[in-house]
């Protein structure tokens, strides 16, 4: 176990290193133990905001070349930066997690759908779409799951609370933006009155 | 499926008489189409697959392959009802949602059989359909958007984040000390102590002080005699080497250093008293 | 919902790769996204038993190699295998969390300005001038950080250790000699003004 000395205290900031090997050796250490995605102003951080955004990024670029072919990829998401294995090892990593992953009912899907791709609505703007009462334990399993949360309320009678999607959903969902979500299929919204009785 | 059990469900009063089920695309159609037709014993499966009465609806409109934007109203209204009805005598718990659609599609079917109502601008009427469709149109977009969402790679499900340990206790984190706390610590010292004027340390005092734990240190790194001049770096200017001086003649009195001649003239060498150092 | 993913799901057991690569791949996926150690048994049941602990061992300590300049290593604990972030990122680490730095005791402190501001001084000195008995711990504590050390003997019956502070010390504070400490005459008036109020 290396004893460390006290020059390695972070208060007295050590300078971020000239070499750009060595920033990117740090980067990678600070993303690989993150608990969360690390968004640029904390890569910063993590040199004292020593280095600029410009090099940040360049390096941050290289380093998800470095890992391109390797088991584990570096994704830039909503929140920011973050480690995370490909999908082909998700068979291995579940043989010693047993746990099934959720699997979502379909009328979770589309409320989700919905609060995702008309954000913010209500409750009410939901069950208009989806044409049937929607159970407070739907809206219920999105919010547990960090993925939907309210976001201010409607200015109409009763106040309804306005939903939209978090920055959880879009890294969850290794999406930066709610813009990168699958396009709506265009349908033809014309209605033929030719032929209408 | 047979001929009698679909003329049993088109049996209904709004087909009576030899009016049309619907005309589609012109064409009178006096049958519903076989398509549109479940075997009611499937009911009880089919309904926990649909997410509504517009899922419902959307699934009879793909099945029986009609333009969702022409629908043929009395032959669907004929086919959901059927569908509400057979949910009734399951007795299955039927969703309110389910009669409110069948209401609606009732009304849109009678809208349909009257006369076109000419609109005083001359503007064209609207459809009877126009807010089913477009509700069916919306709710088929969420359907798919649903399904594509479904198809992303998910946290947990599809992928796990890499998250390396990191062993906290490995970080010794010390106290920062500025020298403003070292003040201040004196300061509590002398409210404490009551000090006196002898233990007051001036600027002076206090670089005399340095440059006696530099003389003393080099002594001991040294562990022997130097010779006294070699203690003076003459480079420093005047104000350092009498500073330098009086810190070794501070320590001589306080009996720390050991200053000898062997006789006058004699190169006069300096070292620690006892000449030894314990680390 | 049509199944997405049947083919990344576990239960759609793979059978373990032949090539040596690919297992070590397959391993490092596991090893970095594990949220504690892996024994070797939880390693064979990813290959679902199919491969031999020797074939195991053998691929761990490869691993452990490969991974031996970077940034994360691979240990091999009591508990079974885990990848570490190597010490001397910490500092990096920890400037993303910000924790309340320690603080030293009044004691601590006080024994410190003692020594800088009257050094060379002995443990008598301090007690002298705190007016109590000043623990071993206390000098270690200042010892261990570097910032004080043993310059000489007082000759004196005992002959106790003189105390002064090193130039790390000096470095720590920014300071360039001890003649830039506060001085303390300016002081003396401050509190004499303060006391007098």
């Amino acid at each position: 176990m290396a004893e460390l000395n006290t020059d390695s205290r972070p208060d007295r900031a050590r300078s971020a290193p000239n070499n750009p090997g060595e920033l990117k050796r740090i980067l990678e250490a600070v993303l690989l133990a993150a608990p969360q995605p690390l968004s640029l102003a904390e890569l910063r951080k993590v040199f004292a905001d020593e280095i600029g955004l410009d090099v940040l990024r360049v390096l941050l670029d290289e380093l998800r070349l470095e890992w391109a072919e390797r088991p584990v990829e570096l994704l830039q998401l909503a929140s920011g930066w973050r480690f995370r294995t490909r999908a082909e090892f998700l068979p291995y990593l579940a043989r010693l997690n047993p746990e099934k992953p959720p699997k979502y009912s379909r009328a979770v899907l589309e409320t989700l759908a919905i609060i995702a791709y008309r954000q913010p609505v209500t409750r009410g703007d939901i069950e208009d779409i989806r044409g049937v009462t929607v159970a407070t334990q739907i809206i219920r399993v999105l919010e547990e799951r960090g993925w939907v949360d309210i976001v201010g309320h409607r200015d109409t009678p009763g106040r309804p609370a306005l939903l939209a999607t978090t920055k959880k959903f879009l890294d969850d969902l290794g999406l930066r933006s709610v813009t990168e979500l699958p396009p709506l299929e265009m349908m033809n919204q014309t209605l033929e009155l030719a032929d209408a009785q | 499926m047979n001929d009698t059990a679909t003329s049993e469900h088109i049996a209904e009063p709004w087909t009576e008489g030899a009016e049309p089920l619907a005309r589609i695309y012109g064409e009178p159609m006096v049958q519903l189409p076989l398509d549109l037709y479940i075997p009611p014993d499937a009911m009880a499966v089919m309904l926990d697959a649909f997410e509504g009465p517009l899922d419902l609806l959307l699934y009879l409109i793909r099945k029986a392959n009609v333009n969702v934007l022409d629908i043929p109203m009395a032959p669907l209204t004929v086919q959901y009802l059927t569908y509400v009805e057979a949910m009734r005598t399951h007795n299955l718990e039927l969703a309110a949602d389910y009669l409110v659609m069948a209401a609606m599609l009732i009304e849109i079917k009678s809208r349909m059989l009257l006369p076109k109502a000419r609109v005083d601008d001359g503007g064209e009427v609207e459809d009877p359909r126009a807010e089913l469709v477009r509700r069916l149109i919306e709710y088929e977009q969420m359907k798919l958007a649903a399904h594509r969402l479904d198809e992303l790679p998910q946290a947990e499900r599809d992928f796990d984040w890499v998250e390396v340990w990191v062993e906290k206790s490995l970080l010794q984190r010390l106290p920062e000390v500025c020298a403003a706390d070292l003040k201040d610590a004196w300061g509590s010292l002398l409210r404490q102590a009551r000090l006196h004027t002898h233990h007051m340390v001036t600027r002076e005092e206090l670089s005399v002080r340095e440059h006696m734990g530099l003389i003393l240190r080099r002594l001991r790194d040294t562990d022997g005699f130097i010779e006294f001049v070699a203690m003076f770096d003459t480079t420093l200017g005047a104000p350092v080497l009498v500073v330098h001086f009086l810190a070794m003649l501070e320590l001589a009195r306080e009996q720390l250093l050991e200053i000898t001649q062997t006789e006058a003239f004699a190169p006069i060498y300096v070292r620690l008293a006892n000449g030894r150092v314990e680390h």
